[in-house]
Order: C-alpha cells, then structure tokens, then sequence
C-alpha cells in the first residue's frame, strides 16, 4: 500500500489519539481544515473538536496551554504551523517545556510533542523554510526527533507522543508527498522505533554520511551517484539528534575512516558542527581526513528561485567526498 | 457614531491611590455597532470627486486581486493571498496617508502597497519568489510585507516613536507622520499585536492599527479567535480609542481612518480601528475555503461586496453613469495588461545577491562560501545544469531495515 | 460594586453580519473605583470568624516577610522578593482556594504558596539556591514559582481547561477545579498575559486571573506600564470579566476573590481581577527603592498597610481586642521560630541530582557526564575540595595587547 | 584608573549617546534605575528620559520597537535585563533583525545592539544564568560579540553601536565587577576593536585553549596552573563569534597542535561544536588530538548551590588538556 508521509503522520496520530484518550491535538487550523498540511486530516471529525481543536493564532500561547494540560495529565500534540511561526513560541519551549521536569526535581514532567514543519525545497516564500533543530537540539531537556522515511514518521511520532518528555518532532516538509509501501498496520508496538537510534540507511565501505530528514534522500542519491566514481557510501540517518546515538555513528564512521555531515540548516553552529566534533572526538584515531560539513550557507533562507543553490546538492556533497584526502 | 475628539485624548481621573495615569474609559470605546456611511445621510455630505475616486480604485483593485490569482494560475506567481472583498480596507488604508507617513503591510496587503504607488511587479516580487521584496521601503515608505503575523505592528510604534523623537531634537526637519500598521482578526491573537498597542498607548506615539477583521484566519473562524465584543474593545485596555467600522463600505472606511489618521497626527494618541469586512477569496490560490465555510455564507457576504454597496450609492447618488462604470473597467483593463507585461519577463535572479546583503559587508565567511557557490556555477556552465535539485516527491525510499539487524 | 452575575457570561448581540459572538461589553467592564468593603456599610455583613482570620493571616503573613528578608541579611536566602504590603492579595489569593484548585505563582508570591500549605522551607527553596523547587506541585497543587514573566499564565488556562475536558470524558472523576493565577502590574505587558487571557476567553476555561498592580515592576512606575484606565480594562478585550478591586482592603479582596473563584467555577468563563495595592519593601533584598520612589510615596502608602486598615476595623467592630492582637503576634513569633529552624540545617544538595531530573531516563549523553563529574568528586574527596570556582570578582586582566602584535 | 566592567560599558554607552543624537537606549531599568546591573547608570539623567527609556516589561515590544526606531535611522541600544529573558524577543530578532538587510535586498539595515547579560557564576535562580550565544551564533544576519576584558567592553560596544548591522551583545555578568587599569579615553577611535577580531591573550607552546566572555578568567587560571603541570598553553579570547576570526584562531591552533575549547554554555550543539568542527576542517593535519571541549553539561542551569560543579573549571580544563594524547 502506498503510503504518503502526511498519510503516516495523519495515522500515527489517529492511532494515539484512539489508543489513549489523554491525547489531545491542538494548533492552528490543525481541527476544521485539518492542517495547511493535511497532517490532521478527518481527525476533528472523528474525534470532536476538544480532541483536535483550532485555537487562536498565537503560538506561545498554544504551547503555554500545552504545558498546562500536560500537568493535568494529557498529552498534548501541539502544531506549529511553519518552522519559523515556532519562534514566538521559544520562551515556552525554552524556559518551560525543556525545564519542568528538571525545576520540579522530577515531580513534573511535560509529555508534550511539538510537530513542526521544517525546512526547505518546498518553494515556500520567506519564514516558510527555516531549518529551527540547532535551536532545540541545544536546549537541555528536549528530545529532537526527525524521520526521514514514510515508515519512521508514523513510527517516530507515535514513540514521540509516547514518550514522557517533551518531544520536538520536525517533519520534512520537503518529504511531506514522498511515498512508500507502507502499512502502519506492520508496524507492531514492539517495532516502533525507539527514540534515539540512528539507521543506516545504505551500508557503504569508502566514506560516510551522516546525516537527517530531509537531506537523507539527497544523501542517498549522492550516494548512487558516487558509485561512477568508484565511492562507496555509507548513509547514516540519525531519526534523533537529541538523544544522539554515538554508538551507531561511531561505528559507522569508524567502518570506513571518512565522514560528511549533510544538512540544510545553516552550517555556522548548526547540528552539523556538534556532529563534526563528537565523532572526531571519539573517532579522531580512525579519521583519515576531517569531518567535512556540506549544509546550507550561513545566510536567511533563500527565495525560493535560488534555493536550489542554498540546498545540498549531490554535487556538493560529492565535491566534499572528493576532499576527503584520498590520495593521503 | 462616536467620533475622535480631545476627550478622547488622555486626561487623568480616578482615586488618588491609583498607580499612574487613570482616564476615562468611555471616549476610548467602540460603538456597538460598526460606522456606516453608504445608505446614511451622511453620505450625502462626502466629497463627490472623493467618491469618484475611491469607486475606480475598487474597481482598479479588485481587478488587480483577480490578475494576480490568474498569475499563479499560471505559474507566474508562487503564490498570492487576495484581498478580494477587502479592497475597502485596502485603497483607504493607503489613500488616508500622506507622503510622509509609513504603511506597514502585512502577508495579505499588496494591494494597499501597490495603492500606495509601487508598481505591481515590485510588490508582488515576494509572492513571485525570486526575491523577499521587490520595492524600496524608503522609496515608498512602507516596510517589507510581513508574514510573521503582527510582528510588524512593534514596528510601526517604533518609527512612529522615532520621528517623534527626532522632530523634538530637530524641529526644523520635523515630519509629522503616521505609521499605518495592519493586522489581521487572527494577528490580534498574537503576543506582539499586544505588546505594540502597549507601547503605542505608554508612548503616545502617532501610529493607527487597522485591523482587517475578515472572518477567518485561514480556515478559523472569529469566534474561535476572540470572544470579545468586539476587537475595537481591546483599545481600552490600552488606554488607546477603539473605533469599529463597516469594512465593505468604502466611505465609511475613508472617514474612519482619515479621522484616525488625523487624531494620531495631531499628538492625541494611537488608534485601533475594527473594520468588519470577508475575505471572498480562498485564503491563498493553495486554500480550499469550501472546507471550512459554506456557500451561503460567502453569498451572503457576496451581496455586501464593496463594490457593488458603493456602484449602488453612487448610481442612486446620480454620481456614476454607465459610461462612468465602462471607464473604471477599461481602466482595470489597462492595469491588468500592464502587470502581465510585468511579468512577461521571466525573473533570472542571481546566485551572488544569497551573499550579498546578509551583512553590510560580507563576513570572510560568506566571501569564502560565495566563491564556494561561485566556483561551482563557473563549472556547471558547460555542463548541462540540473534543472532542480529537490528531491522527487514521489521517490519511493529504502524500507526500514530490521532495527537490530541494522546496528 | 458591580457582581459578577449571569449577565456577565456569554451572550450573543449584535450586528447579524459580525463575525462570530458579539457580547454586551458592559457586564465585563469594571467599576471605576476598586470594589472597597472596609469602611462601608459592607463590613456589617462580613462573617466574624472571617474577619478574625484574615486578620491573624495578616499578621502571619507580614511576619513571614520579615522574617524571610532577615534570611536574605544573614545570607541564609540567596534572594527575597517581599510582598510586604501586599498580604491581603496574598493570602486571600490562597483563601478563596479549594483543595480541588491549582495556584499558578510567580517569585513574588511565596507567602501565597505558604499560606496555601507548602512548608516555608520549601516555598523559599528557590531563593534559597539548594534546588529551583522546593514542593511537590501535584501535592499541594501549586505549579512552581515562575520567574518568566507572565508566562505561568497560560499554563493555568491550560490546566483548567484539561480538567473540563477530563470532566466531560469522564464525569465521575470530574474536578470542578478553578486555576488562580498571579500576575504582577508588570506582567500585564508579555505577550503570554495576552495570550492567556485570549485562549481563557475562547475556551471558557475557569481561569482567574489575579494582576498585584504594586504600582512598581522593579523601578518603573505603573505609568510607564500601560495607559489604560485601569488593568481591569483589559478584560473587556477577551470578552472577560473585569474587576477592580482595593488590594488592601482584605475584605474587599476576600470578597471579589470568593467571587470570581466561584463565578469561574460555575462554567461562567474566566475573570481577570486587579488588585490596587503597593509594594512597601524594594523590588528584592538587593534592590535600592530609593532610586526610584519617594519616602513622602511610600509613607502614604504605609498609611494604607493592609494590617493596619483591618486590625483599625477590627477594632472599630469590636472584632479584635488587645489581647487577639497579642495572640496574633505570639503566633507570627512562632511562625518565625519555626522558619528559623527549618534553615538550621545548611543545604546539601547532591551534585548527581544535576543530571537526574532532565528526562525521565538519562540520555546516554548525561550518563557519560554524570560520570565524569563522579570521577572528578571521587577524586576530589580527599584533596581540599576547591571552596568556589568562580572567578574572584577583582582580578585584574591582562591588558590588551597591541591588536597587531597580536596576531 | 581602576575600572570595572560595569563603568566600562556604562562609558561606552555615554560616548555614543555624546558623539550620536541618533543613539537611543532602551529597555526595562534603564532609566531611573540606571539598571539592575547598572550599566546605564546616570544615562537618563544626562540625556533626558527620551535617549534613555524606561519601556514597558515585554522583550519582542521592545526589539520590535527598536527595529521600527532603526528603520527611521536612529541607532537603538537594546537592553535584555536577563539572557534567558531575552526568549521572548526571539521570534522578533531571528525573524527581523537577522534578516531585514537580506530581505530588503539592502536597502535597509538595522543597526541596533541587543544587549544580553549572560551566563552564570553570579548564584543566579533559575532562568537567570542562561549562556544563549549558540542561538544568536547559528542564525545568519546577525553579528554576535562577547566581550572578557575590561578594556573590550568599552571598544566592542562602541564598535557594535557604530555598526550598521545588528550586534547581539552578550555581557559576562560574573566578570561585570571585575576591575582593570583602564580609562576609556586611552581607547583613541582608531583602536576601537573592530568586530571580527580574536585576541590571543596568552601565548604559548603546549596546547591552545579557545575561549570568550565568562570564561578567559578561568582559562588563564589554567594555563597559570598547567606551568607546574609542564605545560605552556596558549589562550584565544575570541570575542566575537561571528564574524568568526579564523585566520587567528587557526595560527594559534596550528602553532601548538593541540586545542581545547572552553564555555559555560551546554555542549551540545554550542559553538564550541563549531569552534572544533572548523578549527579541525582547517587544521587537521596540524592536530595531534581531537579539539576537546570543556563546556556545561547538557543540563538547565542549575540552582546557586551547584553551579560550581557546572562550570568549566581549571580541574576540567586541566583534565582535557591531559587527554590530548600526549604520548603519541
Ligand atoms: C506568527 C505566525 N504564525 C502563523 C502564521 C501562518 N499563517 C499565515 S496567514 C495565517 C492566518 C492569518 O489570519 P488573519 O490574521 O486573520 O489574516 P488574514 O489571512 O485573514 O488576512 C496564518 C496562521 C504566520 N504567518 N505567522
Ligand atoms: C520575561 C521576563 N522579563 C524580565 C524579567 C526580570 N524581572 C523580574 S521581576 C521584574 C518586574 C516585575 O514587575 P511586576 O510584574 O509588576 O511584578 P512585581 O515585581 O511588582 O511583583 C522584572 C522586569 C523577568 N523575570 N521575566
Ligand atoms: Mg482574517
Ligand atoms: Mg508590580
């Protein structure tokens, strides 16, 4: 059955919020319309408006009313509309989301998952492409979650809204019509995918990539490509920047010696440059080059005319493979 | 209706315990029913050029509102949020300013931009997407369209305050302006919107909200975004005039805000003006309206287009004839000729402004990513470039490997 | 006065084209003057017992101020922000709770926390620098003190609005719970205020919103604050009610507290009440009040302290004698003893307790630095452990080098 | 002339308010208070409550404020009473500041300075001693500097008033009371620093520490203390983070082979990771080690009592350095 990543999304939702009735979905346009995405489609209709309900058009206040319904012991699944419309949001995310369980000495936690649309390739107009996860995954006290598969959308978010702390869950807007035989029908409890292990996605010998969301096809694209000239790539998707899964990382690195970091956030203090300096401090004997980072410049996002060139391309990330001092 | 005048204005009163400035609500609060002028007697006392005027810029307007939801028919445009229905709001709210006053524009508030003199390509750049603005907001005075919803209305006080500050410093170069903020029913939900009539109330400053209640904030409804009275009775919390008007009635509209307009100027304070008006038009050429609201509702609405209630009063008026109604057409005829000549030329943005205006002098960093770029498009040129780099949507992925098996 | 009553909740007025419910703001607007009981024909009525009570948690109340800024002198409290003067907000704000409701605290309101229930110890464990919360907010349902400004309150709207939703899924478990949430003069400016009253407004949740205006957020004066009549006015704008009241007048303050409490309580939808009152003490311990406010000012306002308004009605009623205000004093000296005890003990907070409480299951990340700070203490243990790593405060630096030479 | 870092900013923001009509400063305390570390002390009454305001208590009113003062051409200086109080602004700096010269394709600059007391080491409560640089650093358009000395508190703030661009202005407030011979009219225009610039404040052989703001204090201390241990370590203040000074950072690292970065802020995903990421992108065949990092722990803040344990301390640092595999 083909399944869509919105598709996934929608049921991994109508799964939860039919699992257990402390679920409760709110944002904006997320009821009626069922999402500018469509990621909350018919879930309103199913489950009444109080289940799935349109709020006013403030996002910190969305999530501040989150925060609350969480410490009466729902679970709420907050929708922010865009990546950058989290934004007014960041006081409560920051000082709240991430901390309470932390400032009530464990007494309180915050089961809260945060979907946000992210990222670019969409041709959205400015606001409408930022890629926000260096902002939370720097945040002690958040998990920072982000699939890259039909499978792991429906997989990630359900153990997202399982899960007991506040969760960031960043959907590839890019990926949102990408499809895949996927049932969720399959995906037995035991099978969903705990947060924070990474994947490898495309074992390889000759260097690796490491990267998340919505990078991971241009990832495994670069990855084809790069076998004319004679590279074969490993491609890591992370699912989970925080927690981060070194184990697999590091193995994966260490397997072949080379290492690029893909991404499409800006590369100056982006999650690539954590990424760099972990592995090459647990790695640093087995590196036989830097890690090198290919991700988007350190500049607002683009007009969607020129993102092409803002985005990583597989040309990029090859011109990186080919620095990755072969003739050493 | 209740009009700006110096009651309105501050004056302390209240218990002499009380922290600070005390004053009377009652001037700052918004009739219960919205000004009306069209079908009123007072219509009969309004400028009959005025009139003329404002039903060939309805005509002109809605007419570009249809344009350019053809052009992203077309694929020349990314995307366009119309105003059509609102093009009361839109013409006064640029035609109450003067030269020396700022508009401040929201997502859906080309049209007052390009009611304002910039030319349609200019303002539509953004919507065009091969760059965020197109227009000089010192050229027109009217900052960038904001999408971040409200966050603009800080900064309407903001420029407001400055231009006061500098005409106290500097009396000779003093400009007596009035910054235009405009927000949407769903943008007064926002933290800013708040904080900006806040400011704008403590700072006396010469700024007017307009607040374009149209019913709906994509697909939410009013009630699901306020439950307040009105959303002119907000004012009052701020120490501010709350004025409530019918946004589909042009004249009402003109006299509501070019008396706001004028009250700001004068020093007397902010001003918060409600115009009730529908947005006829999907949300965006993207939005499927018929999911969150009934035909009925838009017919119903539909009979209280802008433009027809003033076709209307002004043919009963005996101030437009056939004649009158064919020129304004051919007018918008012209227009929409003109912003599809606009666009015959296809955009061909370069790669080097990504660098460009980031700083006012690119870090090393970028200098070195831009040659980075530079150096690759250099090497592309021969070689056939890929028309688009982003990812099929429709590539099937690699199916999840067994999670043990893959560690 | 104007009571709360039905007239105030939801109804549908209006014109037929507005958007959504158009209510009758009058019911929501607040009297111009603060509701005031002491010194009225009111009193009469007031029960006895009450009064008595309220004037030994008065008393209790002051003395915990005092007691705690003595704390902060001997450096057994890092940090105290009073709410001297302010005891009648204080108390009644934990008063008119049921064991059912939550309070929603900023850092000002200790003493309301305390007089809910919670050991002083742990209310003042924050303050006190050993932990960033001292209680258990299940237990006592107190969410812990916000320092954020304002944005506990949204939290409170979120809160109430769970327990009706749990009370319509599960009408055997329901909890007719109201959330009070405190807010200062100073915090009526966030966005979050605005925020939450418009999501309390929408919902209809049973929120009370209490605002302190103590005239003061730090150094800067209501005036600079806000420019509205009163903060009450503010409610109108979210179709809620708003209530002006005497902060100092613990009758007063008892009574539209009750009120409102209950009005939410009833389904009638959300209150906003401000509280006129003064902050006698500065801001905190370290702040130096002088800089910004006048003897002549706070010596009125002393003439208006809470204890002394009630103890001089009491009296006056032949409600309190020398010998219930001797009783009330023995009691707060007791109060005091205790608190002092409860700081005997010097703190020990375990340095493991840093990674315990950051996600229900430590991250493998946290479990590598949990260990590391072990090892390091481990082998700390028998060298003289290093008293405070911080920077001593009047280390010279370096001067900079030549910018050239350096590089 | 005994200077502490208070008066030195205080002189700083003096000068600029005395050489430019178009300098405004604005913010909660400002005014009378002179603020609540008194850094604008005397301001509103030399310049008139106008040039000095007391604004309402709302972060994104106040920046949104800013930038509409700055787009009429004056010159505002923003004061965010508290790092993590400066979270409600977010939406409005990463949204507007950082992009308005971009998004109006330069035609309009916001030179405003954002000024953040930040970091801990001062017995803060919660919310208090938030180290928030990685977020400014990660989001292209703004410059995001960070005075340590004395000395550079008076010539970074004024360069950072006099720029046309957008200048987050992150204050170490445990070294707000340090003191230094320095009086400001030493500084002649021509030897303000220029934004952009590193410092090496320590030469030395051994091993280079990478450093800002809070803590060069504790970065010299350790090198002082790492002479017994045998080792003679190099210190970088860099002061500004972006834009970032490669050229001498990389000298200082590449001279000694060995480099470990310290800051207060969280680990993960600081900009730390980007300081070890590019310092080993360009300079890993220089590097006998992995670039280490002594920073937070991925934890809120914690109480007063138990900062200590948080902060990088000479212990931490000297372990690192320790670890730079020096038997190779
Ligand atoms: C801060 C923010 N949040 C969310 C959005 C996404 N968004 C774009 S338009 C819109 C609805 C706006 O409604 P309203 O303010 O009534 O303006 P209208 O579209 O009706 O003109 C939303 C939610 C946004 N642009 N900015
Ligand atoms: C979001 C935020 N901004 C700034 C501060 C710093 N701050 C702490 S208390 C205070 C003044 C609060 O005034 P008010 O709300 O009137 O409460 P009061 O102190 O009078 O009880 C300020 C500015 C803060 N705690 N939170
Ligand atoms: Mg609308
Ligand atoms: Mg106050």
């Amino acid at each position: 059955m083909s399944t869509t990543m919105v598709a996934a999304l929608n049921a991994a939702l109508r799964d939860s919020l039919r699992e257990d009735a402390g679920v409760h979905v709110l944002g904006e346009d997320v009821g009626t319309l069922g999402g500018v995405f469509r990621v909350t489609d018919g879930l309103a209709a199913e489950f009444g408006a109080q289940r799935c309900l349109d709020t006013p058009l403030a996002e910190a206040g969305i999530l501040g009313t989150a925060i609350g319904m969480a410490m009466y012991g729902l679970r709420p699944v907050v929708e922010m509309q865009f990546d950058a419309f989290a934004y007014p949001a960041f006081e409560q995310v920051v000082s709240h989301v991430a901390k309470m369980r932390n400032r009530t000495g464990g007494r309180m936690g915050l089961p809260i998952t945060i979907r946000v649309p992210y990222g670019g390739g969409v041709g959205g107009v400015e606001h409408h492409s930022d890629s926000s996860e260096a902002y939370y995954a720097h945040t002690p006290g958040l998990h920072v979650v982000t699939p890259a598969t039909v499978a792991d959308s429906y997989g990630l978010l359900r153990s997202a809204i399982a899960s007991d702390d506040p969760v960031v869950f960043l959907e590839p807007k890019r990926l949102y019509w990408s499809a895949a035989d996927f049932s969720p029908a399959e995906v037995a409890t035991a099978r969903v995918p705990p947060i924070g292990r990474a994947m490898v996605r495309r074992p390889g010998t000759s260097a690796t990539l490491l990267t998340y969301g919505p990078s991971l096809p241009i990832c495994l694209e670069a990855a084809a490509a790069a076998r004319s000239e004679g590279w074969d790539l490993a491609v890591v998707d992370l699912r989970s920047l925080v927690p981060f899964d070194d184990e697999t990382v590091c193995a994966a690195v260490r397997a072949t010696g080379r290492a690029v970091v893909v991404h499409e956030a800006a590369g100056f203090a982006g999650v690539g440059a954590e990424i760099a300096a972990r592995v090459t401090e647990r790695c640093f004997h087995h590196l036989a080059a830097p890690v090198l980072r290919v991700t988007g410049y350190d500049i607002p996002y683009p007009p969607p005319m020129l993102e092409k060139h803002h985005l990583p391309s597989v040309d990029r990330i090859l011109d990186a493979v080919a620095r990755l001092q072969w003739e050493q | 209706m209740t009009v700006l005048d110096d009651s309105t204005a501050p004056g302390l009163v209240g218990p002499p315990h009380s922290h600070g400035p005390r004053r009377d609500p009652a001037p700052l609060l918004p009739d219960p029913e919205p000004v009306r002028i069209l079908g009123t007697p007072a219509a009969k006392t309004f400028d009959a050029g005025l009139q003329r005027d404002l039903y060939r810029r309805l005509v002109l307007g809605r007419r570009f509102n249809q344009q350019a939801t053809t052009l992203t028919r077309q694929g020349r445009l990314a995307v366009y949020p119309a105003s059509t229905g609102q093009e009361a709001c839109q013409i006064t709210a640029a035609m109450v300013l003067r030269g020396v006053d700022w508009l401040f524009p929201s997502y859906r508030d080309t049209l007052a931009v390009v009611a304002r003199g910039v030319r349609p390509l200019d303002a539509l750049t953004l919507m065009r997407g091969h760059a965020h603005s197109g227009y000089d907001p010192y050229e027109h005075r009217i900052a960038p369209l904001s999408t971040p919803l409200a966050t603009q209305a800080p900064h309407a006080v903001g420029l407001a305050h400055a231009a006061r500050l500098r005409a106290a410093m500097d009396p000779a170069s003093a400009e007596d302006l009035v910054a235009l903020a405009l927000v949407g029913d769903g943008g007064t939900s926002e933290g800013d919107f708040h904080e900006a009539l806040n400011f704008a109330g403590v700072l006396g400053a010469p700024v007017v909200f307009l607040v374009q209640n149209n019913g709906y904030a994509i697909s939410v409804p009013l009630a699901s975004q306020s439950a307040a009275p009105s959303l002119a009775h907000k004012a009052v919390g701020y120490g501010i005039a709350g004025r409530l008007v019918d946004g589909n009635d042009a004249l009402a509209m003109h006299s509501v805000l070019s008396a706001a307009v004028e009250y700001a100027r004068s020093g007397r304070g902010p001003v918060l003006v409600e115009a009730v008006t529908y947005r006829l038009d999907a949300h965006t050429n993207a939005d499927d309206a018929t999911r969150y609201r009934s035909a009925a509702e838009v017919d119903a609405w539909r009979a209280r287009d802008p433009l027809t209630l003033l076709e209307r009063h002004l043919r009963a008026a005996g101030l437009l004839d056939d004649a009158g109604v064919a020129a304004a057409a051919q007018a918008a005829e012209d227009l929409a000729d003109e912003i599809r000549a606009q666009f015959d030329d296809p955009p061909d943005p370069d790669p080097d402004s990504l660098f460009a205006h980031v700083y006012a002098q690119p870090t090393s960093q970028l200098r070195e990513q831009a040659a980075e770029l530079a150096a690759r498009l250099d090497a592309d040129a021969d070689a056939a470039f890929p028309a688009d780099t982003a990812f099929p949507a429709d590539t099937a992925f690699p199916a999840d490997a067994d999670e043990d098996e893959a560690r």
